[in-house]
């Protein structure tokens, strides 16, 4: 794969990777970073790459640093990790270590080319043409835009409905109850009362309404009349009965 | 085939966030280019655009590339956006009708409730209802009426064609059925325009 | 002579200040014209300013027009300065760019080092990346993309135009070590098994 100096954008920092060496640990973006530098440094592609080298470079770097400074923790770790490697890769080979040290060198091989993959990914990309630095774009468009027209709706009708309203908020309240189609308990008790001595054997509540009430005055009636003769029953005058809950409701006169 | 002095400068007259004269232009060229000679190739590059849906043109000497006016209603797009007037304007809007000129103050007094400023002027939007000047009492509040756009609307030939209070009780306007859902849909009312302002 | 549809597309595609796809486009026009259509139309004009000083590109099925990047010398200012990027945040725009869509643990996997918050910050500010969903594993992190920001800010006419991406894919550059590890032993076991035979 070809290789490409890093954008002359990036980071200065990384800008002078030659004398990378010197330069404190600042310049290194972690550990794996710093390793990838070393590794360029052998001139290879990266898969032929001695890690046993890359091992004894980084190792050395680490301490020349500490003799100077603090060296953060991640760059002592990988050399700890780093040195257990060496001595491993060194060692005659023990079958059954696992993994063994040449997968590990392995793995820490395919890291490297992938972080060199995108290193040089990243340098590629920042060198096209960008918007604002290779090429332009209108300085002031005209632009496009969406006018909404607000239109408002109202009739003459909701004009006067509204006023009718104000003058009507402002006019003393008077409150009128409407009357609505019912069947009272007293109307409802009679009714059953003259019905109750012509019926003789058990006959249905609703049997007892007449035919014409019809739509809520229906319904009333049938309220008024089960209270009437639940009423009817409290005088012993007729008698109840019912299959189930929500079964129709018998009623026959008492004793009949 | 385009020459690059002609590329160059059609590039500039593009990205320039200002409109350039022959003088500006042959300056950022950098060479020895009479502004003439510049003004030639600015000519050649406007007439190779002529008919397009792009057009550079003068101003003052100085020039700069724009959209043909023909083509402008297609970069300012209008949509109707209808809108249902809320029951609080439509009052407001009817107090106006049958008591102007009246004064916010006056509008409250006889709603029996408070007036948003928003609710004025989504009527004065809609240019159903103007200032008319100012009632000359302390504050010297403005004072509002109904404009020839409201007559228009609501097709009324003048304000004396609207129904009087005898009319609209005859009409069942002032029916008291369900008052005590009216004041509640007035209530209803009342948050929106708290909402509006 | 260029028809009306043709200047018409042309002066809204000139117009506009952010790139339109064709289908915007034909929802401008308001007629039935395809999407197809549109396109085929924005190809003429495109061809039309080929060698000029402005062309007409598309970046993720957006067009727009810019300046040819070989006149950059004489638009270049010093005004004109690009968002710097850290070495961090470009080789994070990188992964992303190449890997999407990724979470912040496979791209700290990829750098060997903690991603710190502002450098996704900085990408996703400068509307280059954003977030798309979660990944369905443990923990369900979310996951990053490139956005059609991205594709035009870098000249890229879609995710297929990313420099070298064919190649690094073919190279398994871009699966996971753990996966190109597997590959790599079942190779040297292929190898083995040849010996032994």
């Amino acid at each position: 794969m070809q290789e490409l100096q890093l954008d002359f954008e990036i980071a200065p920092a990384a800008a002078e990777r030659e004398d990378a060496l010197q330069l404190s640990l600042d310049s290194w973006e972690g550990p794996l970073d710093l390793l990838l530098t070393l590794a360029r440094s052998q001139k290879v592609d990266l898969r032929q790459i001695s890690i046993l080298a890359l091992v004894e470079q980084y190792l050395a770097y680490i301490d020349e640093m500490r003799a100077k400074l603090e060296v953060a923790a991640d760059y002592l770790v990988m050399a700890a990790w780093l040195a257990y490697l060496k001595s491993a890769l060194l060692l005659p080979k023990d079958p059954a270590e696992d993994p063994s040290p040449d997968e590990l060198a392995l793995r820490l091989q395919l890291r490297l080319q992938r972080l060199a993959a995108m290193r040089e990914a990243a340098a590629r990309m920042l060198a096209r043409d960008r918007i604002g630095r290779d090429v332009f774009l209108r300085a002031k468009p005209e632009g496009l835009r969406d006018v909404k027209l607000r239109r408002w709706d109202a009739s003459l009708y909701d004009l006067l409905a509204a006023y009718g309203q104000v003058k009507l908020r402002t006019e003393p309240v008077v409150h009128m109850v409407s009357r609505r189609p019912v069947i009272t308990l007293d109307a409802a008790l009679q009714h059953l009362e003259r019905l109750i001595g012509i019926k003789l054997d058990w006959a249905e509540l609703s049997d007892f309404l007449p035919v014409d009430y019809k739509g809520p005055l229906r319904r009333s009636a049938i309220a008024s009349s089960f209270v009437a003769a639940l009423e009817l029953a409290r005088q012993g005058r007729v008698d109840l009965k019912q299959e189930a809950a929500f079964e129709p409701l018998y009623l026959k006169a008492a004793g009949a | 085939m385009i020459d690059d002095l002609e590329r160059a400068i059609e590039a500039m007259l593009f990205a320039s966030d200002e409109p350039l004269d022959a003088r500006q232009v042959a300056g950022r060229l950098g060479d020895e280019m009479t502004p003439g000679e510049v003004r030639a190739i600015i000519l050649r590059i406007a007439e190779r655009h002529d008919e397009s849906g792009i057009e550079l043109v003068e101003r003052g000497g100085h020039w700069h590339f724009q959209t043909p006016a023909d083509l402008a209603h297609l970069l300012r797009r209008e949509r109707d956006d209808p809108r249902k007037l809320s029951r609080a304007a439509a009052e407001v809007l009817a107090i106006v009708a049958y008591h102007e000129p009246v004064s916010r103050a006056e509008i409250e007094a006889i709603r029996g409730v408070q007036t948003s400023k928003g609710t004025l002027d989504v009527l004065m939007e809609a240019e159903w209802i103007a200032p008319a000047g100012r009632r000359e009492v302390p504050g010297r509040p403005l004072i509002y009426k109904t404009t020839d756009m409201f007559l228009q609307h609501f097709g009324l030939a003048s304000r004396k064609d609207l129904p009087g209070i005898d009319d609209l009780r005859a009409a069942g306007l002032l029916d008291p059925v369900d008052l005590a859902f009216e004041v509640a849909m007035g209530e209803l009312d009342l948050v929106k325009d708290g909402e509006e302002s």
